[in-house]
Parts: C-alpha cells; structure tokens; sequence
C-alpha cells in the first residue's frame, strides 16, 4: 500500500464521499469519478443511483475509456436510460444529489472557471467551457469538484472568469480535500493525504488556508477498498488524468 | 420517394452563415464525414450548436470555416483542448457564445415548443449571463419569482450521425442518443448521415426519429470516424493524437480522402 | 430493497386533498383500481392534472372526493360527457382549472425544469386565460414578443398504470406511452400499479420508466378496467355504459369488490 | 349509391381536404377524422403523415373503436413514434398542417366552445372541455371543424364561451361545407350536401349565412371513393357519432 498515488486518495475518497441511496452524475473528462461511483456501489452505497452523459441507469461498466468519459461503455449493464438532459432537469428541480464537477481554476468559495484565463472576449487561453457547471452547481445539493494539480495557479483568490458557483461542498486535490465551512462558505482544508501536509497545501494555495471546525485525519486506505478498486479499474483508469 | 441522397449533394444545401446542430457528444456519434463535406465545399461562417462538442467543432476551425459556437464544452477531454477553436477564440476570429449544457438544451426546447424563450433553473452566481448575453431575467407572473431565461436556439440544420436510417427518413440510434431527440425536433430541417440504410419495410427495432421530420438520408459508413459510433466502432486514438498534433495537415488529409470516396 | 407494497399501502400514503396526475389518456390505461381505492379509503378533496380524463376523474367526482381538475378534456368520447364531474362543476362542487392539454404538458415541463413557469405558443383568441388565471403574458426580453405562460403544475403524486414493473420500479408500457413519462418527471413522487410484476434481472425490453423516480409499486392486474391496457384487454364497453347509467351504484359495486380483492 | 348518409359526405369531405404531404392530426371523439385521413392516404394523399394521440406515426389501423379515438389500435402499423407531447409542439411551432376539431358551438368566424353552455363559472352545461384546441386551433395551418348536427343551438352568432379561435379554414356538417373567407375572416357556405339546400343550412344556423366567393357544387362521391371508404371503414365506425 505504500505505493499509492494521488489518484488512489482521490478516487477512493470520492467514493467515501457518495452517500447510499444519491443520485450521483459525473460528466465529461471523468475517470476518476466514474471510477469511484462503482467503487462507493460496491462498498457503502449499493444503492446510489449512477447517472452519465450516456444515459444509462446505473451501468457497471466493464471497463473505462482512458479518453472519454461520456463513452457508450459507460451503459454497459443499464436496466433504463435516462438521458443528459433529464439529467440537468433532475438537478434544476432539486433532485440531483452529487455531480462531480472540476475547474481550470477554482476559488475559496468553490466557485470554478472553465472559460477563459485572461479576460472573457480576449482570452489568453480559450477553456473548454463549464460543460454541465453553471446549471448543475447552483442546483445539485452536493457539488464534488477534484483538480489533479494544486498549485497557486489553480487554487485563487480570484478568478479570471467565473463560470459557474454554488453547491461546491468538496474539493479534491492530489494533496488533499478542502471542505465548505457553513460559517462563511469558504473552503477550509479538511484533511491532508499521507503523501502532502498542511504546508505543502498552504505554500501551493492561492487563497488562504485554514483549517475546517471538521478537519480529519486521513483515514488510510483500506485493504477492502484497495482490493475492490482494483476490481473495478483493472486498468488503471483513475491515472489517465496524470499521464 | 426516397429521401437518400449522396453525402455531397446533402451539404451542398447549406448556406455559408448557416447554423447548424450537430449530434452526438463530444467524440462519440458526431457527424464528421458530413463536417468535412461542409469543409472540401469550402463552406464560410458557420455557426454550430452543440452541448459537448469536438473533432466536428474544431475541423470547422481548423478550415476557418467557423464564425461561432453555441456549446457549453468545446474540448477533447482527456485527449486536451480543442486547438483550433481554442485559437480562432483567442485570435477573435470566432465567437464562443457560452453556455451550460443544460442552457443550450434550453435554447432548443424553446424553438421545439415555438416560443421565443425558455426558462431555466441555473446560472446563479456565474457571469457567464452578462458575459455572453445569452442569459437575461424574467419575473414569474405568477409567483414574481426572478427566474433566468434562454433565446430559443433554432438551427437551420440539425445534422445528426445515426447506426441505421431508411429511405424515408426514419433513423434508429443505437444506445445513447446524447441531445440528437432534442436537436432533431429543434430544426428548420434535418439531415440524418447513416452507418446503413435499409428498405422501410424491414425494420426489426423502433426508430427513435420519426422520418417526416428528416429532409435528408445520407449513407455514411464510418461517418463519425475518428469519433466513435457504438457498437460498431470505438475512438481511433491514434487519429486523434495525430490530429491535435497538427490539425492543418489532418485536415488535408481528409479532404483528399474524401474526393476519393 | 423491494418498493412493491399492496394497493391499500400504496393508497394510504395520498392526504386529503392532495394533487394527483393520473397517467393514461381518456379510457386508456388509466389508473382505475388505484383510484377506487383512494375512493374506497375515503379520501377528501382531491385535486387531479390530466390531459384527457375520463372515467378516473368522473369516479373521484362520483365519491366526492374531487376538489378541483386541471384537464383539457374530461369526458367519455362517444359515450358522453362525465356524468358526475359535469354536475359537480356545474354546483360549484368541483373547480374546471380548464387548460388545453398541450397546457397541461407545458405546466408539467415547468416542474421538470425546475422552473416556476412555462412559455407556450396558443391561446390566442381564448377566453380561457381571463376565465381560468391558468394563463398570463409575459414580454420575451430578448424579442419583445408577447408570451402566454403556464404556472408549474407539481403534482405531490403521480400515478401510472403499466404494463410491467420489477419491485425497485422500473417500469415498461407497451404501445402508447400518452403523458405518463412527463408526469413521472413532474411528480414530487410516482406510484406505480402494474398489470405484471417482474424480478429486477428478467428484464426482455426497456422500461421506459427508470425506477429510482418511482417511490412504490403495486401489483394491480385488471388496473385499468373497465378501460383498456393494450395489448391485454380493451375498453369493456357495457361496463362503462353501466357506469354512466348510474353512477353511484356502478360505484358501490366497485367499492364492493375491491374489498374483496 | 343512393343511401349515402351524413357519415359519408363528412367522412370524404374531410378526406378530400387534406393534400398530399401534410401532417394530420385529430384527437378525442373523432372517428370520421380517423377514417378520412386513411382515405385519403388510400386516395391522393398517399404521403400525408397521421398522427394521433396514441403516438404512433402513420398508423394505418385494421380497424375504428366506435367509442374511443384514442384507442391504441390507432398505433397499428406505424414505423416510428411521435406522442401526443410532440405534436402540439410540432403545432407550436407551426410545422402541423391539419387539426380536425370539434366544438358545441361554433361562431361565424370559426371560434368554438367547448367549455360550457351559460357562464363559465356557473356553467348550465359544464362540457367536456377544448382538449388541444385552444393551443392548436391558433397554431395549426388548417383548422378544419366539424359537427355531428346542424342546428342554431350549435352555430351561434355568439358563444357562451370562447375555449379556441384561430385558423378556422373549413367547417363540415351534416349539410355542407363553410369555409373562411379571406376577406373577413367570417364562415361563409362553401358546398352543399346532397341530402341539403342553402335555405335549409341558412335556416338551422345562427349568424348570418351567404356564399362563398369559391361556393361550388358538391362533387359526388366517386366509385372509387366509396369502394376505399368501405374497405378502410368495414364497421362503419364514420356512422358511431350519429348514433
């Protein structure tokens, strides 16, 4: 077990974090959430409800694409369809539970930019776009957002664009996991991974870092979840993000 | 009647400054071999609607062929960004009118139901509204509720890529149908391109798309190629390595394929 | 975890004067067995969404346990008008929220969207917007266009009667599927009632209803008597002109047999 | 050819307006539009498109419910689906041709209630209700009416209730034919049945009656007509709203 990577305590803690019985959505650009949802369905939360841009109910994939995550293999093993766009509306009435969302930036209050570095109508680097975001973190009752790099670039005081705020309540990075405070909405950090610390999340931090009232030991992996993550991701899906 | 005809004759029919929905999601069932006929025609100022959009978005790019786009993500996931449209935005010579995806589904609702805007549950917080435009604010009559709303997003055409399709129009996706339902009815008219093309009377599952609403068949074998079209074909990797590498000479290369079609 | 429960389990859970929409279109796979049961528990001030409602709403109007309808249509096609439903409007027992069924859906879509009103192109010339308060205007902000809205109808339940379900609530309907998938996704919560009741991994088709919407599930063969439920059994003619004969005592019969069930 | 009946001139009346290609819709308690347009598809129309409330697509039924036009053997034979839901968008959005509606009463421009006879509140007779027609009559390109009688109770020169107006284009009765002037926009007589005269209709109708400027003889009905009429329509079902 001394070999985990970022992407193990990223992933399995995206499991951890999936409570039985949610409607959980990931969309694009997705490994390690997909990755996680089957792994929380096999630990802790038989029963969420597994949502994809695909459009199959609860799929067990027998694989992942390392390139895509809105694959039709993301169906494999789906009783029902319930397409993208039920998806959004299952969120805009309040009926979404999670949807793991990400941001080239991201802001202590959980706000994300996937528009644009530089300004808006004269981009230094054209993004991709929110995707799902603006629509779905407003409204999902619990946002996950992860990034696979944390440095001051991406975790700012300000963002250049912001593309979409609202329900962030996690946020997940290589060193660790930050937590939404109900005080003042801000994120605090909640937990520290076994390869990171405090100070190395502080000095790779663009806004300021406290501790969260809730801040936790990192409980280590467990041997069940490290076996079943194997199970699930056969082939190392949850790295691609880091290649 | 038979509405089929041949790939060329079917983009010959759109305008320069259409606009145009294209289906599929991302690199999966997007209609790239109608794209590339839209650029050897050396079509100019496009416009395209899309939710998760691509190889379709960015071979327009790379082609200049492209004047703006109505997408909430422009991008090759973890293959990485959409080079040329990343370029052409960056450059100002395309318009990225941003929207969530939901948004965009939006815009199509309000032209499926023929009204000028639709309401939406979302955007709260996000600049995204004053940025774009594409979001302004109503108060509920009934409720006096400030809700944010859409422009209904009609296409000119909506071009979707599909597993099998029949001479009239009748088009059967097999697995997941992505925004193609949506987009299909949101259109002046439709264009299906097909993996195969059968006889009416011989259907063995229900086509979701109902042929009256299909102007155009197109037989379209590996239409969506390098993209995906499940179950009979996965994402060449390697053509979108290469393409991302250098997408003027993929470029090239593919329209010379496809005057040898 | 099984969600089948019996049909007076089911039943119970419905307050007095909750909002039902009931699924199925005229005398077509309607949800009878559940509503004589809401019936037969004695439920009070019912309210019901239903685009075209026959022999389900004139029931309730029968056991007067109707408050009000939001409906196109309520009658019984070429047998006739709803009896008890036309005298209870017309002595102010029962409230018409008259819509057109196409208002209907557009109120049920603001629900699904999360939105508290909808857009939607008619009305034109009607009285009905001045006569119901169903109907206001607003100005598109984008075109300055003139636009007829449809406040949210959010039933706190929706009932669906189908051909096949498995216990977590999936749930097939064969044929006409009329407005029961948007009520399902307008519905705070969805109960099901079943002809057939399948395990969960025997699945041969695709439900069309995916089960984590769907709160319970009922085995209720025969459901939808004395309507039709394609392909099993048709509308059963004599009963239904029984009924209108004499409401009341085609109802205590009802009553009757279900307590025998 | 001598015992045709009101069913009969109704039921090809309403055949002969519908033109090759168009969309075709009728709702609830509509059996003569549910005959006509499978004979008019029989006739000059072959590429018209049905639809209908059960949803399926040029349906092409082996046999009418005389009690129901809602009935699912109306999906007999169809391709494709297209629900209810869709085409009143398909309406909306001014892509169907043809609406056969009905009213109790019906206006000298072609408005038609079905909400109430007396005031809408305190209704003397609460009728069925418009079903579709409030949202397609004003949408729909072809608005063409009908009704099962012909009296002064059921043209009015003013309804009780205005539940739809819109693009009236044509109205049928057991009598004749009314179709909507250009100039005016009121209903004036278009054709007269057979088995009717002019003064007759203008005696049974209440607002005022005169010609269309295209009035024309009524074409009797073909061989070719009636022999497709009985092969689509075995039971009669045309002749159920006459019972």
């Amino acid at each position: 077990m001394s070999n985990l990577q970022a992407a193990d305590y990223i992933t399995v803690s995206m499991a951890r974090l999936i409570q039985d019985g949610e409607r959980v959505f990931h969309g694009v650009a997705s490994p390690m959430p997909a990755v996680a949802v089957q792994l929380a369905k096999k630990l802790h939360a038989k029963r969420a409800v597994y949502l994809s841009i695909p459009g199959g109910v609860d799929a067990e994939p027998s694989s992942f694409s390392s390139y895509s995550s809105a694959d039709p293999v993301l169906r494999e093993g789906s009783v029902s369809d319930f397409p993208l766009s039920d998806i959004f509306d299952l969120s805009a009435r309040g009926a979404l539970d999670v949807a793991f969302l990400s941001g080239a930036q991201i802001d202590g209050y959980g706000c994300l930019n996937l528009s644009a570095i530089g300004p808006f109508d004269k981009p230094k680097v054209r993004l991709p776009g929110g995707a799902g975001s603006a629509a779905l973190l407003p409204t999902v009752k619990r946002g996950i957002l992860w990034k696979t790099n944390h440095d001051k670039r991406g975790f700012v005081e300000k963002l250049d664009v912001i593309t979409a705020a609202g329900n962030t309540e996690y946020v997940i990075t290589p060193l660790g996991i930050f937590k939404r405070s109900e005080e003042d909405q801000r994120l605090r950090l909640y937990c520290v991974f076994p390869n990171s610390s405090v100070e190395e999340i502080t000095e790779n931090t663009g806004f300021v870092v406290e501790k969260h009232e809730e801040f936790e030991e990192f409980s280590p992996i467990t041997e069940e979840e490290l076996q079943l993550l194997e199970l699930v991701d056969q082939k190392g899906t949850r790295y691609s993000e880091f290649k | 009647m038979s509405k089929q005809i041949s790939l060329s004759e079917a983009a010959s029919v759109v305008s320069d400054g259409a606009l145009l929905a294209l289906g599929g999601n991302a690199l999966h069932r997007s209609p790239v071999a109608f794209v590339t006929e839209l650029i050897r025609q050396g079509k100019k100022n496009l416009s395209v609607i899309k939710t998760a959009g691509a190889l379709d978005v960015d071979l327009l790019a790379t082609a200049k062929s492209l004047e703006s786009v109505y997408g909430g993500y422009i991008g090759f996931e973890m293959f990485g960004l959409a080079q040329s449209y990343r370029k052409g935005v960056q450059n100002q010579e395309i318009v990225a009118h941003e929207h969530a995806c939901a948004s965009v589904i939006a815009g199509l609702r309000a032209s499926i139901y023929g009204v000028p805007f639709q309401p939406i549950n979302g955007f709260q917080g996000s600049e995204l509204p004053e940025l774009t435009g594409q979001i302004k604010y109503v108060d509920c009559p009934f409720t006096g509720k400030k809700t944010a709303v859409v422009p209904a997003l009609r296409p000119d055409y909506t071009v979707i890529h599909v597993n099998i399709a029949d001479e009239q129009g009748n088009a059967y996706i097999e697995g997941a149908v992505f925004e193609d339902l949506i987009m299909v009815r949101a259109a002046e008219k439709v264009i299906v391109t097909a993996e195969k093309i059968i006889s009416s009377d011989s259907w063995t599952v229900r086509p979701q798309v109902p042929g009256f609403l299909v102007e155009s068949v197109v037989l379209a074998e590996q239409g969506a190629v390098p993209g995906s079209c499940a179950p009979s074909y996965s994402i060449d990797k390697e053509a979108v390595i290469d393409y991302l590498k250098d997408p003027n000479s993929y470029l090239e290369k593919l329209k010379e394929a496809e005057i040898h079609v």
